[in-house]
């Protein structure tokens, strides 16, 4: 351990104030309310608006299907690739890397396209919106569970299991998932902060969703905008607050200890 | 009869062979050791053991059992890695209960076979600590309980101790030894040492470029190599090029000078070169004029080097002929010996060294 | 090397197809233009459009800067970071990813506050579109850097260079600069992606930006989208191409060699 | 006069002292090791010195100059690191000459030093390669080179060789010695390998919990170890608790067995425990019951160790003691000694061992 010198403080409050002054004035604008109205107007109304509740709730159910979805293709794709194809890796990280580079819109427009040709479920639009979130969300999907595996020595730790008779489910909730659980938990965050906030493609593809429903308010009452932008911050901070909580108990339990 | 069996096993990774038709058999309760330098096949070979590999050509035999096709998870072998590879999310005795939950061993018998095994490794005190609260030897000790709780058929070291310091390398390998000894569990044990080799191997199979170099006790391997390779990676080893003067006389030239030997290879003919093999301790400080069955040479003293019960000498030899390494007992300069760089002194050595052909 | 497993190529061609079906209908989709028409109309007309040049414009001229910005700031701070302060790390790691959990919109709304009270030039929309940028780019930037920065040993090359002698300069062009060239790249690299497609941030400050006008011109006419969506995936792929010319010529230079 | 001082050097790291008053000095062209396991502080004393960290307390002099202050850049000494620390983008040439471009001096001279340390290193055929197409201890060459080139006033090395395999070690570290006695460059040296530091060094300061335990020479330290802690780390010791029978007439009990020592300590009295240090190679195997300056011990093989030229021999003394490891001549069988696991073997060994107060 170092001291720490006056310049290193300085870098973190300046770091840190970057982000928590525009969080500070957003929060104090939406406690300007006009004269005659408590302080706590705008948030008041949001919270009686249905439409708040509709979006909320379609959000976070595609936030968790983004999650759910990486977990079930991303974990051991990338576990796989890591045992038995160490090559495939540039390739994959290529891959992951392409929803920064083609821009959602391409993908939207594409994805409309092919599937307005009827593909039977596929061309729900739900499912398309589900698609296009579980593309966007796969690079920090993949990317959180690449830096837990790379963390982990998966190769020797999966071969010892092997050794000792181990089954494949057996190695994947014993070995790694308990393992890799702060990476995942990174990642479901990193999805589940990215689709809540998202409107660009729910609105292309004619959804309601929390971020549409942020856009929309914003462009008409600005206090509104404001309080719905705090009330955002703090139910992303909430549901990852559960979501720690969860992990933490059911994994601990399936991974044996610790 | 043999209990582990390695028949004809060849192992290609894109256009490189790993392995090369390397065929040996180790019996039950064997201590065997794969020496070599880093990519020479050695490993590899061990994980084709393991299963962890599938070889190319050849068969894997164990107990009679052609094991090449099978699963690892059904191979039943203990297995030792290098980085230790314990389960970071379980404590020590988690870590060693693993085989056997696997295996779906009542619970009791669990825990008794657990406390059984941490206490051989002597570790018993420690069987509530995780893999990051322990020494980098108490991990290994705990890897090596881990992989041999199932009672395994064959147990798999690959380079357990490189990870280690010096000291507890030392103390860990006469444990391991110690350990394989008292439960006659047939080992392969991958090096890179060949002071380990040699210290805790009944045999050695000597890795180069993917072929067995040689195979044999270690003090076959020491005292009789069979090659240029073996002869100078187990080993320090002077090897003087000389030529041969007179086939039937015996004599060879070495600079300026004309030494003796006993055994010149069959294939020379006179004015050939030859290669002098001599263990640096093999070569003796002064000299007898009257004792006949020795050579002598004078060698200047370039370096002495300090190794505690010993000394190492690097000199050159006057009149000719190279640098020679030395390694004399440490009470040497006490007779009188004047071991100090520039100083000249007289060394001989037996006629009854090893000469083979030099290698082009 | 292994020897690839037929499943392994079937990964890889699923993976990319996923990303290359939309790309091809999408390109596909662009050509289908009226009857009467050549196939390339919904190109020219783009093209003769001085909407799409002024947009255009801005929109490169914002990732220049949002690219020398990171330069200029991260790669300092990254640096002295892993120099001095390795116990920072964390820090700078949260701070890296706040702009994911802090939705754009909330910093947007936050910055109009602030700056709408008047900090002198500061209060310049281009000064605030171009903040918004720095910070939303600044993850993608760190994590390039850290990236490039972990696998150079920094450390011992900083110490080995300032033991025989060398300036700070020295050693940031000539031994920190040269060595994480691929990363910084890479960094810059998804900057520009970013910035060319973004459109939230630069419609709330009511900027025609490059993503603006092709949300709009998605919103009137279809075919003249896909066309500029092939647009602006050939332009980044092209912007990338002569970054990585320039970068080889320029930063190899000044390295000494190789 | 001595040329580095080193005058009550202290470093704390939050609340953990890394280094605690540390003084010696150096004299020109001496070389000296510090040893030590790691997280001893060594590394640290060197930073301190290479001018990377700075001491709480205490004072670098080099050649009469205070450096304590002055920053690395400007403190004209040459880096050697563990991790070769080689610039990746310039040429094994452009690594040696970055130092000497830094000074600003003229290309035409920097081409003549840049071949004259790449020959001395033996690397002149290699100047135009990138480090990663060079083998490590070709990298660990280049280094030294470069570190050398602008003629540093002190050579600092961490663990240069701790990364490499065991023979390139070996030879490099003669090299390296060979080196720097022929420029007379002072040096120190970090190690945590006992055998390197006895090999090479002048001097060398043994390094434990931040203090130095002992400064000397290798053979006094080898030889005259001042702590249980240096007699273990430096070379292999059995430690044998005895209880005084008799101070006066120096008998101590080992088990049922009486033994005279030469020089009990003066502090302790009969009844006190003490221990014998005695080096392996210092018993011998055979027993001459006339030779009364010999104590006798019989002991029961365990192990057997080939080491090539010598064995290692673990036992159990017979009638209580311990445990104790020989080292013994490779030939020690031929002459009929028997050594092998069960046997029991007399050993001896001189009166004149080291006794010490027993720690508690």
């Amino acid at each position: 351990m170092k001291r720490l010198s006056v310049g290193s403080w300085l870098v973190g409050i300046v770091a840190l104030l970057y982000f928590i002054v525009p969080l500070v004035a957003t929060a104090q604008f939406s406690f300007q309310e006009g004269p005659g109205q408590p302080f706590w107007a705008a948030y008041t109304s949001i919270l009686e608006s249905a439409q708040f509740w509709q979006s909320l709730r379609l959000s976070l159910g595609m936030a968790l299907a983004a999650v759910v979805i990486g977990l079930i293709v991303v974990v051991p794709a990338a576990y796989w690739a890591y045992l038995r194809v160490p090559q495939l890796k540039p390739w994959i990280e290529f891959v992951s890397i392409l929803p920064f580079v083609v821009p959602p819109i391409v993908l939207v427009l594409g994805l409309v396209r092919l599937y307005a040709s009827g593909f039977g479920p596929l061309s729900a639009r739900v499912t398309m919106l589900m698609g296009a979130y579980g593309v966007v969300s796969l690079p920090y999907m993949f990317r959180s569970i690449d830096t837990g595996l790379r963390s982990m020595n998966v190769k020797a730790l999966t071969e010892a299991a092997l050794g000792m008779g181990a089954s494949w489910t057996r190695i994947m909730f014993q070995v790694v998932l308990p393992n890799i659980r702060q990476s995942l938990l990174g990642g479901a965050f990193l999805t589940f902060a990215l689709i809540m906030g998202e409107y660009a493609i729910s609105s292309m593809l004619g959804f309601n969703t929390f971020g549409v429903y942020m856009l929309l308010t914003g462009q008409t009452q600005a206090q509104g905008a404001a309080a719905l932008a705090i009330i955002a911050f703090i139910l992303v901070w909430f549901f990852v607050a559960i979501m720690q909580w969860v992990s933490r108990n059911s994994i601990t339990t399936i991974g044996g200890s610790r | 009869m043999a209990f582990l069996e390695i028949h004809q096993v060849r192992r290609q990774f894109a256009s490189q062979v790993a392995v090369e038709n390397i065929s040996f058999t180790a019996d039950k309760g064997e201590f065997i050791s794969l020496l070599g330098p880093s990519g020479s096949g050695k490993t590899t070979l061990l994980r084709i053991v393991a299963g962890f590999e599938r070889p190319d050509a050849g068969r894997i035999v164990v107990d009679g059992e052609d094991v090449t096709m099978m699963p690892p998870q059904r191979r039943n072998m203990g297995m030792v890695f290098q980085s230790y590879a314990l389960f970071p999310n379980m404590t020590a005795a988690n870590n060693v209960a693993f085989g056997l939950r696997t295996r779906k061993v009542p619970n009791d018998q669990i825990q008794a076979r657990v406390r059984e095994l941490l206490s051989l490794v002597g570790l018993e005190q420690k069987a509530d600590r995780y893999p990051h609260q322990l020494s980098g030897g108490e991990q290994q000790r705990v890897a090596l309980a881990r992989a041999l709780a199932p009672n395994p058929r064959v147990l798999l070291l690959d380079e357990p101790l490189s990870a280690l310091d010096a000291l507890i390398r030392v103390n860990l390998r006469g444990e391991i030894r110690r350990i394989q000894q008292t439960l006659g569990i047939t080992t392969l044990y991958v090096t890179h040492d060949q002071e380990e080799a040699l210290a805790m191997s009944d045999r050695i199979v000597v890795f180069n470029h993917g072929r067995a170099e040689q195979i044999g006790t270690p003090e076959e391997i020491y005292d009789r190599p069979t090659s240029a390779f073996v002869s100078s990676f187990v080993g320090a080893m002077n090897r003087l090029t000389c030529q041969v003067i007179s086939r039937s006389a015996g004599t060879v030239a070495l600079g300026n000078h004309e030494l003796q030997v006993n055994a010149l290879p069959n294939d020379v003919t006179d004015g050939d070169r030859v290669e002098l093999w001599i263990r640096p301790e093999r070569i003796r400080l002064g000299w007898d004029p009257d004792d006949v069955n020795q050579n002598h040479l004078q060698v200047v003293v370039d370096q002495v080097m300090f190794l505690g019960a010993r000394l190492g000498i690097k000199g050159t030899i006057v009149g000719g002929g190279g640098a020679l390494t030395l390694d004399v007992p440490r009470d040497a300069n006490d007779r009188g010996a004047m071991l100090r760089p520039g100083a000249s002194v007289d060394v001989t050595f037996s006629r009854s060294i090893a000469v083979t052909r030099a290698s082009e």
